[in-house]
C-alpha cells in the first residue's frame, strides 16, 4: 500500500519541479518581446530592419549592459534594467506594464537561448563613494581620455568621431557596423548618462563591442575622474516650441564667433522622414540646434549638429547637408502648409546646404515630389565641419523684394522645419531625417504700450480706490 | 432706486460681456468653410486644375486600377508617384514636348507604351472614362505634377491637346 | 387701459395686426421694385453687415419675444386657475400681470416678425420660393392662426375685471389662447425641422408629400423642447419682472408681492428646466437617427466645445438659482435651522460644477503635450460624458434639496411619523446620489452603446423617482403641519434679485447659442442636402463670432424687454393717478 | 518644485480654521482659495500636472463660487465685507490703507497689465479637434468605401481570426511601431520628433472611443484626411494607402485592439 | 522499508536532474594504466609563409604615431606556415575530442602577451580553472580582445584594455573551445588559444610532432587544427599502456580571416 503512496508521491512530484519553467516567460517573450529579438531569441523578429541599433541577440549570450566584470554574464538585475528602464537611442522601450513576477519569468526565459554563458554566478562590480566633481577631477579625467586612448574613438570632443571608428572592421559580435557613442547627447547613450552609468560603462566595458573594460588598468579614482570629465561635456538639452531671435548690430561672419555660443538656442528632436516613399526607418542624427539673429536688413540662422563622418559627396555616397523650410508667406489664421514639404495650395520655401558645394541654395516646394528651384537665388549659406559638428549659417536679407520668398517679420511666430542628411546612409532628397513645425520670432522692440498701458491702469485702480475710500468714510462718518 | 436699477444694467451688460469673453478665448476658434466647388473655366489656376485632376485620376478616371501609387512588383501600370519625371524623360528620348507626350498618352496611349508594360490602356477621351476635353487638361497637369514643374494650363494648352487629338484622328 | 370694453379692445388689437402685416407686404413689393435684382443663384447682400447676420439678429430677437408670448400665457393661465381654485387672489393678480406682459409684447413680437418677413424674401428670394413652393399652405395657416391668437389674447384681456364672477369660461379662454399658441409653435417648427432634416421632397426638390414635409424628423422633438423652453424663459422673464419691480418698488407691500412673484415664477422656471436635459437628448436622438453625420458633428465634432459652454451656462443657473433659495432661506421664520445643510449641498453642486466644467480635450501646450502625451489621465476621465451626466443629475438633485428645505423650513411636521419620515427622507436621498454615482461609474467599464442607451436613461429614471418621491413625502409629512410663521416677503437683500435676473440672461444667452448650433447642424446648406448654400457667406462662423452676434441680441432683447417693464409701470402709475385724481 | 504645493495647501487650510474660530469670513475666504490653488498644483505628484488652463478655469470658478457662499447670509456677509470696508474707510488703519490700497493693488494690476502686454514668446495654442467626425465615405485606391456604419469584415470569420490578428501584429511591428510605441502607449522611438505626438492605443479615450471603420479612414487617408479644425499640416501620421492594402489595415486594426485590450464602439 | 522510500524520492527527484547533468561534461577520475598517442604532421606541399604589412593609421596626436610606427614597424612576419625541412608542420593544435573522463587539466596559466605588436605564443592552451595572463609589453596602447569562436559569428569572452607598458591583467579560464584574440587597436595582431577541461590537448613542435599521455583507454576522435590548413580529424582507438601513434599529412590550405584584413 505504502507503495502504492510512494509511487503516487513520485507522479505528484515530477510534475512539481516542471512547474519551475512554466510559461508565463515564454507567453509574455513571444507576445511582447519575439516581434524584435525573434522567437528564437536570435534578434532575426520581423521589425529588425526598422530598428537602429539591431535588436540584441540572446542566442549569442554577449550582454553589453552589465555591472559584472568582463566575461561574466549579467546578473538578473542588470536585464531586469534593461527592460524596466529600455535602452536610449534605441528603439527599446521602458516596459513598465509588467508585475515583477512577469519580468523574473521573462528573464529566466531569456537566459535559456544562451544556458552555457549562465553557468558561472557573477559577482558585480562594487559602485559606490562616487567623488564628487570639482575642476581638478575633470582635469585628471581630460589627461586620462587621452592616455587610456579613448581619444581614438570617441575623438577630441567625445561626439564618437574618433580616427579610428573608421576601418571597415570596425564591427560588434553580432557583424554590424557599429558606431563609438557621442559623449555631447546625453540621450543618445544606451547605457545611461548618468555619472554611475558612465563609471559602470568603462569599468565594465561594453563586451562584443570594441568598448574595452578598464577595470584591471585604471584604478578606481580614475575611472570616476574619466566619468567626472565625460559626464562634463554632455549637452545640455533644451526642448521647445519656440526661439528669440536678438537683434544685433552686424551679422558675426564665422562659425565659432562667440557671439554665437552666448545666443539663446532651441534643440529640435529630429526623426527618420517615413511618411513618403523613400521612407527612413534608421536615422543616426537624432538632434539639431538651432540659433539665430537679425539685424536691420538681414537674418541669419545658425543650425548645428552633430555627424560622425564627414561626407563630401566625393567618396561615392550622398553629401551630408541640411535643409531650413519656411511657409512661403507667414500664415495669419492658423492654417500652414504641411511641416514636410509644404503642400499644392501652400507652397513652402526651401534654403539648402550640402558638404559638397558649401553654398546656400533656395528652392521652392509644393508637396514631397514638387521641388524647383528659383530663379533668383537670395540666400546665403557657410558650413564648417570641425571635429565631428557641423555648423551652417544661413542669411539672407529681411525681404528679398521676390514674390516666392518669404517676408519676416518682426513679433511675429514664423513657423519653421529642418531636414538633414547624413550621407554615410545614403541620406538625400525624400530620404532624410525630419522635425515638425516650431516657431521662431524676430524679437520686437518692446513696443509702446507695455510701457504705457500698465501704469495706467494702475493709476485708474488707485483713483477707483480713492474714491471708495471717500464714499466710505463718508458713509463710517455719517 | 436709481442706483439699483443701474446695477441690474451693469450685471445684464457684465454677464453678457463674461460670455462673450468665454466664447473669444476659450473655445478653439475655427471656422469650417465648404469644399471649394472649382469648375474648369477661362482663368483656372494652375493649382486648382492640379486638384480636380487628382481628384479625377482617383475618382472617375479609375486610374487607380491598373496605375499603383508606388511603385511595386507586379505592376500593370507606370506608378503615379514618380509619372512626371519619367514621362519627362521619355519625351525628351521621343523628342516631342513634355505636353504633348503626355496627351498623347491619354488620348492614343498605344502610340509611346514605356518599356516593360503592354498596351492595354483605352483612350481616356472614349466611353467607359470619356473624359472632356478640360478635364483632360486637368489630368495632364495632375501627372506633369507628379515630379516636374507644371507648365500645362487651362486654356493656353487647349491648342496643343486639339493638334494631338488632330493627329490620332479622334473625335 | 382696463375701462376699455372687450370690443374695443379686441378691433385694437386686430387693427394693429393688419396694419403691420398690411405695411410689411407693401413696404415687400416697393423694395422689390427699388433694390437690385437678385444674382443669378438667388442672393441680395445687406451691404454693411451682411444679409446673414440680420437676419441671424432679426429672427433671434423675433424667437426670442415668440417664446415670451407662447410661455407666459401658459404660466398665466395655470396661476389663474389656481387662483380661481384655491381663491386666491394673489395669484390672480399674478396671472393678471402676466397677461398684461404678453399682451403688450405682442405688438414688439409683430414688428420684428414683420421686418423679418419683409427681408428674408429680400435677400434670400430663391430660398423663399422654395419654401413657399413646399410649406406655402402652412404660411397661410400661420397667418390665420395669428389672427385667432390676437383675437383671442385681446378677448382674454379685456375681459379679465368683467368675467370676474364667470372664471371658469375666462379660463377656458385662456387654454384656448395656448392651444392658439401651440399651433403657431408647430408650424413655425415645422419650418425649420424642414431645413435641417427634410423630408417628403425628390432629390432635387420637387414636393413629393406635404405632409412629410410637415413631419420631418425634427419637428415634434424640436417643438416639444421649444414648448417647455418656452415656459422655462416665460417664467424666467417673468421673474426678471418681479425683480426689475422689487428693486423699484416703494412700498414694502409691493416690495413682498413681487418677491412673491419673483419666487413663485423663478421655481417654475427651474421646475420645468429640469425636463429640458431629457428633451434635449431627445432630440439628439432623432438627428442622429436622421444622419449619423450630422449628430457627430453636432456631438463630437466642430460643436463639440459648445457643450462646454452650455456646460458653463446650466452650471450658472443652477448655482444662482440655489443661491436665491439660500439666500430666501433668512426670511423663513426657523430658516436658521437648516443653515448647516447649505454648507454640505454648497460643496455638492461646487464639485458638480468643477467635473461639469472639465473640457474633454484640453488645449495643451506642445512641453504639456509631450510630457503626458495628448491625453491628461484625470481630465480625460472626467471630460467624458458619464462623469458630466452623473455631475448633472445630482446637481439638479441638490437643487432640488434646496427647494423642499425652503419649503419646510418654517413648517413643523405633527405627523405621527417623524421620525420615520425624515429617516426616509435621508434614505431617499443618499439611496439615490449613491445609485447614480455608482451607476456613473460602472458606465466607465461598459462599451459606449449600452451607456448611451441602458445606463444614461436609468440614472434619469433614478433622479425623477426620487424627486417624486420625496415631494409626495413631503406634502404627506407636512399635512396640516404647524406654521412656525408667515415667510416675511420681501426682507430679501436687493442681490438675490440680481440672481433672477442673472438666471434669465444665461438662459437667453444659452439659447442664442443653442440656435446658433441648431442652424449649425445643416452646415453649408439651405434645406440639408436638396439646396445648397453658394452665398459668400456659406461658412459656419467661429463660436466667438457667433458668442458676439448672440451678445449683441440679447443686449437688445433685454433693453426691449426693460422698455415693455417701464411702459407697464408708467401705465400703472397712469392708472393710479387718473383713480386717485 | 511640485512637493513645495501641498505645503501651500496645508497653510491655506490653516488659515481658514483659524480665521472660522476668530469668526472673519473674509480671511476664511482667502484660506480656502489657497487651499483649492494649493490641491490643484499638488496633484502633479500623483499624476500630470494639470494643464495651464484648466487650473485658471477652476480658481476663477472657485473664487466666485466662495464669493457666492460668503454672501448667503447676512451678517456673514456684512462681516465679510468688514475687513475691506474698515482698510477704506476707518481713521485708525490709514497706514494700512495707504501700503494697501494705494501702493500694493494699483502696483499688482499694473503688473497683470504688462504681463497681459509684454510680447509673449509662447505661440498660440490653438485648441485641436481631436476626434474630427469622418467623411461618408472614401475612395480607397479607387473604389469607393463606407464609412459609416461599417463593421471589420475580418472580425466576423472567427477561426481565422488568430492569424489575422498575427499578421496584423507583424504589420503593426513594420509601420507603426517606431511612433505608436511597442507597447502601443503612444511613446515610440520617434515620438518625440512628432508635434502633436503620436496617439496612444491604451486607455479609454482614443481607439476606445471609436468604431473601427473610423480607425480605417485615419489609417488609409493619415493627415491628408483631417479636416482643417485637426491641424492636418502639424500631423505626422502617413496616408497608408500608398503602403498597404485594404486587407492589411484590416488585420492591424484587429491587432491594436487586442494589443490594447480595448474594445471597438460599435455603431448604435 | 524507509530506504526504499528515500531510493524512489531520490529518483524523482533526480529525473530533473539529467537536465543539470548534460552541463557537467567531463568527470576527473584516477587513470591508472592509460594509453599515449605520438604523432608527426607533415604539410603536403611547402607553402610560403606570407608577410604581413603593417599600415599605422594616422592617430589624433601625431606623436602617438612616430611611438606606433617605431614600435611596430612597417611589415611583419605572419609565422603562419612554419614548416620544417621534414615538412613537419609548426603550430598545428591536436585536440581530443568527446572525452568523458581522464586526469584533471594541470594547472597552468597561460600568458599572452603583446609584444612587438605581436601576441606570443601565436597558438596557446588553456585549461579551466587556471588563468589567463595578459601581459602588454609595448610601450603602446593595445587592448585584448579574446572571443569564442562560434560558426561565422564570434562571442567576446573578455575586452580588457591595456594602456601602460608592463600591465598584467589575470582573468580566470571558464569557457571552453576554440578562441580567437585580436586586438582592436592593430587589425593584424591575432592568436589562437584552445580552452579545455581535460589535458588530452597538445601543440605540435617545429618538427610537427606531439605527445599525449595517460589516455583513458576508449574510441576517441583527434582533431589536427591549424589556421592556414582545412582541419583534419582521425578515429583512434587506445588501448590500456599501449602507444598508438597517428601521422597526418594536411593538404588543402584556407585563408585565415587576418589576411584578409591586413588586405592580402
Amino acid at each position: 500500500m505504502t507503495v502504492l503512496i510512494l509511487i503516487v508521491l513520485g507522479i505528484l512530484l515530477s510534475p512539481f519541479n516542471g512547474f519551475a519553467q512554466d510559461d508565463t516567460g515564454k507567453r509574455i517573450y513571444n507576445q511582447w518581446c519575439a516581434q524584435c529579438h525573434g522567437y528564437e531569441g536570435d534578434g532575426e523578429g520581423y521589425a529588425k530592419e526598422f530598428t537602429f541599433p539591431k535588436p540584441r541577440d540572446f542566442s549569442l549570450g554577449t550582454f553589453k549592459f552589465r555591472t559584472t566584470p568582463s566575461g561574466d554574464p549579467p546578473t538578473d538585475e542588470d536585464i531586469i534594467r534593461s527592460i524596466r528602464n529600455g535602452n536610449p537611442g534605441t528603439s527599446m522601450p521602458a516596459w513598465k506594464r509588467f508585475s515583477d513576477e512577469e519580468v523574473k519569468a521573462l528573464v529566466e526565459y531569456i537566459k535559456e537561448f544562451a544556458p552555457d554563458v549562465f553557468e558561472f554566478e557573477p559577482e558585480p562590480i562594487k559602485i559606490e563613494n562616487a567623488p564628487p566633481a570639482t575642476e581638478e577631477i575633470i582635469k585628471k579625467g581630460k589627461e586620462l581620455f587621452r592616455v587610456a586612448k579613448c581619444v581614438e574613438c570617441h575623438g577630441q570632443h567625445g561626439r564618437g568621431n574618433g580616427k579610428k571608428a573608421w576601418r571597415d572592421d570596425f564591427k560588434d559580435d553580432w557583424g554590424y557596423r557599429i558606431d563609438p557613442a557621442n559623449y555631447t547627447y546625453p540621450w543618445e547613450l544606451r547605457n545611461g548618462s548618468s555619472l554611475k552609468d558612465i563609471y559602470r560603462t568603462i569599468t565594465t566595458g561594453l563586451s562584443g563591442t570594441p568598448m574595452t573594460s578598464y577595470q584591471d588598468s585604471l584604478s578606481d579614482e580614475e575611472r570616476w575622474a574619466l566619468a567626472h570629465f565625460i559626464k562634463s561635456l554632455q549637452v545640455e538639452r533644451r526642448l521647445g516650441i519656440s526661439l528669440r531671435l536678438k537683434k544685433v548690430e552686424s551679422i558675426p561672419e564665422s562659425t565659432d564667433d562667440p557671439q554665437w555660443e552666448s545666443l539663446d538656442w532651441l534643440d529640435l528632436p529630429m526623426a527618420g522622414q517615413i511618411i513618403f516613399e523613400p521612407r527612413h526607418f534608421t536615422p543616426t542624427i537624432t538632434n539639431v540646434r538651432v540659433r539665430g539673429l537679425y539685424t536691420e536688413d538681414k537674418v541669419a540662422i545658425m543650425l548645428e549638429w552633430v555627424d560622425k563622418k564627414p561626407n563630401k559627396g566625393d567618396d561615392g555616397m550622398p553629401p551630408d547637408g541640411i535643409r531650413l523650410q519656411f511657409p512661403s508667406k507667414i500664415p495669419d489664421g492658423s492654417e500652414r502648409p504641411y511641416f514636410y514639404m509644404g503642400d499644392r495650395r501652400h507652397p513652402v520655401n526651401l534654403w539648402v546646404w550640402n558638404a559638397a558645394d558649401n553654398l546656400g541654395k533656395e528652392y521652392i516646394a509644393k508637396g514631397p515630389d514638387t521641388v524647383y528651384s528659383q530663379q533668383k537665388q537670395d540666400v546665403k549659406a557657410v558650413g564648417v565641419y570641425d571635429d565631428g559638428l557641423y555648423r551652417v549659417i544661413f542669411v539672407r536679407s529681411i525681404n528679398t523684394g521676390d514674390s516666392e520668398d518669404i517676408v519676416f517679420e518682426t513679433g511675429r511666430f514664423i513657423p519653421f522645419a529642418v531636414t538633414v542628411y547624413d550621407g554615410r546612409l545614403q541620406e538625400q532628397g525624400n530620404k532624410g531625417v525630419i522635425s515638425a513645425w516650431y516657431y521662431i520670432m524676430l524679437e520686437p522692440s518692446t513696443p509702446l504700450r507695455v510701457f504705457v498701458l500698465p501704469p495706467a491702469v494702475s493709476l485708474m485702480v488707485f483713483f477707483a480706490g480713492f474714491l471708495l475710500h471717500k464714499r466710505l468714510s463718508r458713509k463710517a462718518d455719517a | 432706486m436709481k442706483s439699483g436699477v443701474l446695477k441690474l444694467i451693469l450685471v445684464v451688460i457684465g454677464l453678457n460681456l463674461f460670455f462673450t469673453y468665454i466664447g473669444l478665448d476659450f473655445l478653439p476658434q475655427s471656422e469650417s468653410h465648404p469644399p471649394r466647388e472649382i469648375k474648369i473655366q477661362e482663368g483656372i489656376s494652375q493649382d486648382d486644375l492640379i486638384v480636380i485632376g487628382e481628384k479625377i485620376v482617383f475618382g472617375k478616371g479609375q486610374c487607380m486600377v491598373c496605375h499603383p501609387m508606388n511603385a511595386e512588383t507586379g505592376m500593370r501600370a507606370p506608378a503615379i508617384a514618380t509619372i512626371g519625371r519619367d514621362t519627362k524623360e521619355h519625351a525628351k528620348k521621343e523628342g516631342i514636348s513634355h505636353e504633348e507626350y503626355l496627351f498623347d498618352a491619354l488620348v492614343n496611349p498605344s502610340k509611346h507604351i514605356a518599356e516593360g508594360f503592354d498596351d492595354i490602356m483605352s483612350p481616356a477621351h472614349k466611353p467607359p472614362t470619356s473624359l472632356s476635353e478640360g478635364e483632360l487638361i486637368a489630368v495632364a497637369a495632375y501627372l506633369q505634377s507628379r515630379g516636374e514643374r507644371v507648365t500645362i494650363s487651362y486654356p493656353e494648352s487647349l491648342s496643343i491637346l486639339k493638334e494631338v487629338m488632330k493627329k490620332e484622328g479622334g473625335s | 387701459m382696463a375701462e376699455k370694453s372687450i370690443k374695443q379692445g379686441v378691433i385694437k388689437g386686430i387693427i394693429k395686426l393688419t396694419v403691420i402685416l398690411g405695411a410689411s407686404f407693401v413696404l415687400l413689393f416697393m423694395f422689390r421694385k427699388m433694390l437690385p435684382a437678385p444674382t443669378e443663384d438667388g442672393y441680395r447682400l445687406l451691404p454693411v453687415i451682411g444679409s446673414r447676420v440680420w437676419v441671424w439678429i432679426v429672427a433671434q430677437l423675433h424667437l426670442n419675444f415668440a417664446a415670451f408670448v407662447l410661455g407666459v400665457p401658459i404660466f398665466a393661465v395655470t396661476m389663474e386657475f389656481l387662483g380661481w381654485r384655491r381663491s386666491d387672489e394673489r395669484l390672480d393678480r399674478i396671472a393678471y400681470d402676466f397677461t398684461k406682459l404678453f399682451t403688450l409684447a405682442y405688438t414688439l413680437t409683430a414688428l420684428l416678425g414683420a421686418v423679418l418677413m419683409v427681408s428674408l424674401p429680400l435677400l434670400y428670394p430663391k430660398f423663399i420660393d422654395h419654401m413657399m413652393k413646399i410649406l406655402g399652405p402652412t404660411w397661410w395657416v400661420y397667418i390665420l392662426v395669428m389672427y385667432g391668437e390676437v383675437f383671442v389674447c385681446y378677448y382674454y384681456f379685456y375681459s379679465w375685471k368683467r368675467m370676474k364672477d364667470r372664471k371658469g369660461i375666462h379660463v377656458l379662454i385662456g387654454v384656448l389662447l395656448n392651444v392658439m399658441g401651440i399651433l403657431m409653435l408647430l408650424i413655425t417648427s415645422s419650418w425649420v425641422g424642414y431645413m435641417t432634416t427634410p423630408g417628403g421632397v425628390s432629390e432635387t426638390g420637387e414636393l413629393v408629400n406635404r405632409w412629410q414635409a410637415i413631419k420631418t424628423y425634427m419637428w415634434i422633438p424640436l417643438s416639444l423642447h421649444r414648448l417647455v423652453a418656452n415656459v422655462v424663459f416665460g417664467a424666467g422673464i417673468a421673474a426678471a419682472y418681479a425683480a426689475f419691480r422689487f428693486i423699484t418698488a416703494r412700498s414694502d407691500d409691493e416690495r413682498a408681492y413681487y418677491d412673491w412673484m419673483g419666487y413663485t415664477s423663478a421655481m417654475i422656471a427651474i421646475g420645468f428646466s429640469l425636463i429640458l436635459p431629457g428633451i434635449g437628448y431627445l432630440l439628439g436622438v432623432e438627428i442622429y437617427a436622421f444622419n449619423e453625420q450630422m449628430g457627430i458633428q453636432l456631438m463630437g465634432g466642430f460643436f463639440a466645445w459648445l457643450w462646454v459652454m452650455q456646460a458653463i451656462l446650466i452650471g450658472a443657473i443652477l448655482f444662482a438659482v440655489n443661491y436665491y433659495l439660500w439666500i430666501s432661506l433668512n426670511k423663513m421664520p426657523g430658516g436658521q435651522r437648516y443653515f448647516k445643510y447649505v454648507k454640505f449641498l454648497f460643496v455638492v453642486i461646487f464639485l458638480g460644477y468643477a467635473v461639469w466644467l472639465t473640457p474633454h480635450s484640453v488645449a495643451l501646450s506642445l512641453e504639456e503635450a509631450r510630457r503626458i502625451g495628448s491625453y491628461h489621465p484625470a481630465l480625460g476621465k472626467l471630460g467624458v460624458m458619464a462623469s458630466k451626466n452623473t455631475a448633472v443629475i445630482i446637481s439638479y438633485l441638490a437643487t432640488f434639496i434646496s427647494f423642499a428645505i425652503f419649503r419646510m423650513s418654517n413648517k413643523e411636521p405633527v405627523v405621527s411619523w417623524v421620525k420615520t419620515g425624515q429617516l426616509i427622507r435621508i434614505l431617499l436621498i443618499v439611496g439615490s446620489s449613491v445609485a447614480v454615482l455608482g451607476l456613473g461609474v460602472y458606465s466607465y467599464m461598459v462599451p459606449s452603446v449600452t451607456r448611451v442607451k441602458v445606463l444614461s436613461p436609468i440614472q434619469f429614471g433614478v433622479f425623477f423617482l426620487c424627486i417624486v418621491a420625496l415631494y409626495l413625502l413631503d406634502s404627506r409629512m407636512y399635512k396640516g403641519a404647524r406654521i412656525i410663521g408667515e415667510p416675511k416677503w420681501g426682507k430679501m437683500p436687493e442681490r438675490s434679485q440680481y440672481a433672477l435676473i442673472a438666471i434669465t440672461v444665461t438662459f437667453t444667452w444659452l439659447m442664442g447659442m443653442m440656435g446658433y448650433m441648431r442652424a449649425g447642424g445643416r452646415q453649408y446648406w439651405h434645406v440639408y442636402g436638396i439646396m445648397k448654400d453658394t452665398s459668400p457667406e456659406a461658412y459656419l462662423p467661429s463660436h466667438g463670432t457667433a458668442s458676439v452676434i448672440v451678445t449683441i441680441v440679447t443686449v437688445l432683447f433685454f433693453l426691449l424687454v426693460a422698455f415693455i417693464f417701464w411702459s407697464i409701470m408708467k401705465l400703472e402709475r397712469f392708472s393710479e393717478q387718473r383713480r386717485a385724481g | 518644485m511640485t512637493n513645495f504645493y501641498p505645503v501651500v495647501a496645508l497653510l491655506g487650510l490653516a488659515i481658514s480654521l483659524i480665521s472660522v474660530f476668530r469668526k472673519s469670513p473674509f480671511f476664511n475666504f482667502i484660506g480656502i482659495q489657497i487651499t483649492v490653488y494649493g490641491l490643484l498644483k499638488s496633484a502633479a505628484l500623483i499624476m500630470p500636472p494639470l494643464p495651464g488652463q484648466v487650473i485658471t478655469m477652476y480658481m476663477a470658478m472657485s473664487v466666485f463660487a466662495f464669493l457666492i457662499y460668503f454672501s448667503i447670509q447676512e451678517e456673514t456677509f456684512r462681516a465679510f465685507l468688514e475687513p475691506m470696508r474698515a482698510v477704506l474707510a476707518d481713521r485708525d488703519k490709514r497706514i494700512l490703507r495707504v501700503v494697501l490700497v494705494f501702493i500694493l493693488i494699483p502696483l499688482l494690476a499694473g503688473y497683470i497689465a504688462y504681463a497681459k502686454t509684454k510680447p509673449s514668446f509662447e505661440p498660440p495654442v490653438s485648441a485641436r479637434i481631436v476626434h474630427p467626425e469622418p467623411p461618408q465615405q472614401i475612395d480607397f485606391r479607387g473604389k469607393t468605401i463606407k464609412i459609416l456604419g461599417l463593421e471589420n469584415p475580418l472580425r466576423k470569420d472567427t477561426e481565422k481570426l488568430k492569424d489575422y490578428i498575427e499578421e496584423g501584429k507583424k504589420i503593426y511591428y513594420q509601420n507603426c511601431f517606431f511612433c505608436h510605441g511597442d507597447d502601443l502607449d503612444g511613446k515610440g522611438h520617434f515620438a518625440q520628433a512628432f508635434n502633436p505626438p503620436p496617439l496612444p492605443f491604451r486607455g479609454t479615450d482614443t481607439i476606445a472611443q471609436l468604431p473601427e471603420s473610423f480607425v480605417f479612414w485615419r489609417i488609409a487617408k493619415g493627415w491628408r484626411g483631417l479636416p482643417p479644425g485637426s491641424a492636418p499640416w502639424d500631423s505626422a501620421m502617413p496616408a497608408f494607402e500608398d503602403f498597404l492594402s485594404e486587407e492589411e489595415i484590416w488585420k492591424v486594426i484587429l491587432f491594436i485592439y487586442e494589443a490594447s485590450g480595448n474594445k471597438p464602439r460599435t455603431w448604435e | 522499508m524507509r530506504r526504499l522510500l528515500i531510493l524512489i524520492i531520490v529518483s524523482v527527484m533526480l529525473t530533473p536532474l539529467p537536465g543539470f547533468a548534460k552541463r557537467v561534461r567531463y568527470k576527473v577520475v584516477e587513470v591508472s594504466n592509460g594509453g599515449h598517442i605520438t604523432g608527426v604532421v607533415k604539410a603536403a606541399k611547402k607553402v610560403p609563409d606570407p608577410v604581413l604589412p603593417i599600415e599605422i593609421k594616422p592617430k589624433e596626436d601625431p606623436k602617438e604615431t612616430e611611438l606606433e610606427k617605431k614600435a611596430c614597424g612597417d611589415k611583419q612576419q605572419a609565422l603562419m606556415y612554419l614548416i620544417g625541412f621534414n615538412m613537419g608542420v609548426k603550430n598545428v593544435l591536436v585536440i581530443v575530442e568527446n572525452v568523458k573522463e581522464g586526469k584533471a587539466p594541470p594547472k597552468k596559466d597561460l600568458v599572452i602577451d603583446n609584444i612587438k605588436c605581436r601576441f606570443e605564443p601565436l597558438v596557446g592552451i588553456a585549461y579551466v580553472k587556471s588563468k589567463y595572463v595578459i601581459k602588454n609589453s609595448d610601450p603602446i596602447f593595445h587592448n585584448t580582445s579574446l572571443a569564442k569562436v562560434l560558426k561565422n559569428k564570434r562571442r567576446t569572452v573578455y575586452n580588457l584594455a591595456l594602456p601602460r607598458q608592463g600591465q598584467v591583467i589575470k582573468k580566470p579560464v571558464r569557457a571552453t573551445g576554440l578562441h580567437e584574440v585580436k586586438c582592436d587597436a592593430h587589425y593584424w595582431m591575432r592568436a589562437y588559444i584552445f580552452a579545455s577541461r581535460h589535458p588530452y590537448v597538445a601543440i605540435t613542435d617545429d618538427k610537427g610532432s606531439f605527445e599525449i599521455k595517460d589516455l583513458p583507454p576508449g574510441k576517441y576522435k583527434v582533431r589536427f587544427w591549424h589556421e592556414g590548413f582545412q582541419d583534419v580529424v582521425k578515429e583512434i582507438e587506445v588501448k590500456p599502456g599501449s602507444t598508438t601513434n597517428v601521422s597526418v599529412t594536411l593538404t588543402k590550405t584556407r585563408k585565415p580571416s587576418v589576411l584578409s584584413r591586413v588586405g592580402l
